[in-house]
């Protein structure tokens, strides 16, 4: 009963302070959004919590150990400049954003793994490897409960732009749009399921029907499958203009990651 | 979207075990019973003192919480020895059997499991008496497990 | 690359009972999927989770393709001396993980 | 608002790219006022296999977003309109027009259009050239919906 009333008393202690994050993140009293996880059961949402069962944990503990790994010929690891991972606080709720030096955005996965060839002198990771996901995961876990904040870079706005329009394009065999099921038809059942309104709050998610940690890109090409249109290539930068877009209609709102999604 | 085509897939890996050596084809309510049968051998099972703790409409069959508790003393004289849990629709009927004692306090079990389709699931608590308690509760699930996407 | 996480409280009140959960990270592969090349992929999982206190086994779980992937499992146990609690994953293709967290009993 | 030669001509165009269905883009669907007078094959559809064409969600992939009368499916979708009492409030034809291609009465429609494969963008390479559903599988299904009375 003890682990019982604990679990309780977790669940209301996260419906408390989600209510009262997401309360400060909407001032007017009038933000109607909702994250991905109030559309799941209170189970989810339970696991999702509860950092001893939520399995998006162990890509966050491994991501912990590579942090520390010297790697590349630089012979040094993400601590090694870093220091703590601490100093990583909020810098999740930021991206997509355009590094020094460069000219184009790029997101969250792009930016560690740029560390890692240009400093770290390492080898490029792979899109969805456990270790790019793990340390991506490690990483956004510093700025659960921040509100998404995209930066001032005028330079982002094309981007976004371009995003947009991408969100509101119909494609594939079924000539559908994204904007078509999460924006005008969010909170309705397509096959039983309901629609979130895609809000990126909490990735790198745990995806049960993957039963692993996943990427935003894994996610948005579960969708381009679903409506049978061609996926963009996993370099392809029309998944960093929709991020882009993605974390701009979902500002303020907060971060969860490691969320878990049915 | 696809996704009956992947439940096609399923069933024909559940066909494709038929020349294993497993002894079940695939999980039914008949195959459960036999599973049930093999553990409690001749002895009755009585409905009670067992909670079966699941979600009744889950979103996804890939992982599902349960957890069993049996009422139960767990003294020396008078304890749960064992947790046996059963499905009726998985390719096996088995999800697993937990051996517990006296040093566990507490006869409860927690785990996660996967359902490939709605279905009635079954736990059976054996007690140092030789005694057999059961729960069952049934699940809706809206998406089975064992699917996949293109990715 | 085995990654488990262990949560178990680090301090108990002798006698008390407390929990213990157990995550770690395993495909749990049934072996009744086929695979993008319509072939099975080959079973592969854990088949079994022990645990010990103080070397003396206080429970058992077997474990089926049921099993959802990265298992969690939860039990309680006795705190009835300080020590070290163990637990163990085995399973196919030689599968073996051992973890330990100490219990201080008060 | 109907522009038959349109949708002849695009759905001809389109014809030679086509492997699967190449048979069914030969045929081009003469719309009247909102509707498609003619079947598709020139045969009817048959109502018992429409309904098992709406019933697979793979298939086609109608119960994602409707609800039907299709009781041993759980788990219907609510984006579009009950299928139920679809025989009542449509046609045969106009049934054909809205499953062909629904954007002929309204652009802005949901409704994927089943027997087109002009005009789409960044088309999966596997569908690539194909239409959701053949003729003759479309007429089975017009057959099925036609006979869904209130």
């Amino acid at each position: 009963m003890i682990a019982r009333h604990f679990g309780i008393g977790l669940a209301i202690v996260f419906i408390a302070s989600y209510a009262l994050a997401q309360g400060m993140a909407d001032k007017g009293g009038t933000d109607k959004r909702r994250s991905g996880t109030q559309d799941m059961g209170g189970v989810l949402q339970k696991m999702q919590d509860d950092d001893t069962a939520n399995p998006g944990m162990l890509f966050v503990q491994l991501g912990g150990e590579l942090w520390g790994k010297a790697s590349g010929a630089s012979g040094k690891s993400c601590a090694d400049c870093h220091g703590s991972v601490a100093s990583m606080k909020g810098v999740a709720a930021r991206y997509p954003a355009i590094p020094k030096g460069a000219d184009a955005p790029v997101d969250l996965e792009g930016r560690i793994d740029l560390c890692r060839t240009a400093n770290q002198r390492a080898g490029s990771l792979t899109s969805e490897s456990r270790e790019l996901l793990a340390l991506t995961a490690y990483v956004a876990h510093q700025s659960r409960g921040f509100p998404i904040t995209p930066p001032d870079d005028p330079r982002l706005a094309p981007f976004r732009a371009r995003g947009e329009k991408l969100w509101q394009a119909r494609q594939g065999q079924l000539n559908l749009s994204c904007a078509i099921c999460h924006d005008d038809n969010a909170g309705k059942k397509l096959a039983g399921v309901t629609i979130p309104e895609a809000h990126p709050t909490g990735y790198p998610i745990y995806r049960l029907e993957w039963q692993t940690l996943g990427s935003l890109k894994r996610r948005l090409r579960n969708c381009l499958a679903g409506i049978r249109a061609e996926p963009y290539a996993y370099d392809a930068p029309e998944y960093v203009m929709l991020d882009l877009f993605l974390m701009d209609r979902a500002r303020g709102m907060m971060l969860e990651s490691p969320g878990v999604r049915p | 979207m696809d996704r009956r085509r992947f439940l096609a897939g399923t069933a024909t890996a559940i066909g494709a075990i038929v020349v294993l050596p497993l002894g079940t084809a695939s999980a039914t309510p008949e195959a459960m019973a036999g599973a049930i049968r093999k553990v409690v051998g001749a002895s009755q099972v009585r409905e009670g003192r067992v909670s079966l703790d699941l979600p009744p409409l889950v979103e996804n069959g890939s992982t599902v919480p349960l957890v069993v508790s049996v009422e139960s003393p767990m003294r020396e004289a008078d304890y749960i020895k064992a947790i046996h849990v059963f499905n009726e629709k998985n390719p096996q009927p088995n999800v697993f059997t937990a051996r517990l004692g006296p040093r566990n306090g507490r006869a409860v079990v927690g785990t996660r499991i996967k359902l490939g389709d709605s279905q009635k699931i079954v736990a059976i608590a054996e007690t140092s008496g030789g005694q057999f308690w059961s729960a069952s509760a049934d699940v809706i699930v809206t998406l089975a497990a064992c699917l996949d996407e293109a990715t | 690359m085995a990654n488990v996480l262990v949560n178990a409280p680090k301090t108990a009140k002798r006698g008390s009972i407390v929990e213990i959960k157990a995550l770690i990270l395993h495909p749990m592969e049934t072996g009744f999927r086929p695979g993008p090349n319509g072939r099975i992929i080959p079973r592969n999982i854990i088949e079994r989770f022990t645990a010990t206190w103080n070397g003396t086994e206080i429970f058992d779980m077997e474990m089926s393709p049921a099993i959802a992937a990265n298992p969690f499992v939860s039990f309680f146990a006795v705190a009835s001396e300080s020590g070290t609690v163990g637990l163990r994953w085995t399973g196919d293709e030689g599968f073996v993980v051992e973890e330990r967290v100490a219990i201080a009993v008060e | 608002m109907s522009r038959p030669g349109l949708l002849a001509a695009a759905l001809a165009l389109a014809a030679p790219a086509a492997v699967a269905q190449q048979v069914d883009l030969q045929v081009a669907p003469q719309i009247v006022g909102d509707a498609i007078p003619a079947s598709l094959t020139g045969q009817p559809g048959a109502a018992a296999r429409g309904r098992a064409i709406v019933a697979n969600r793979g298939v086609g992939l109608c119960l994602l977003c409707h609800s039907g009368p299709i009781v041993e499916e759980r788990f219907q979708g609510d984006l579009a309109p009950n299928l139920a009492g679809a025989g009542s409030r449509w046609s045969e034809g106009q049934l054909r027009l809205r499953i062909v291609d629904g954007s002929r009465l309204n652009a802005d429609t949901i409704m994927p259009p089943y027997y087109r494969t002009s005009g789409l963008r960044r088309v999966a390479r596997n569908f690539q050239g194909k239409t959701i559903l053949s003729a003759a599988q479309i007429e089975d299904v017009v057959a099925y919906l036609a006979t869904l009375k209130d």
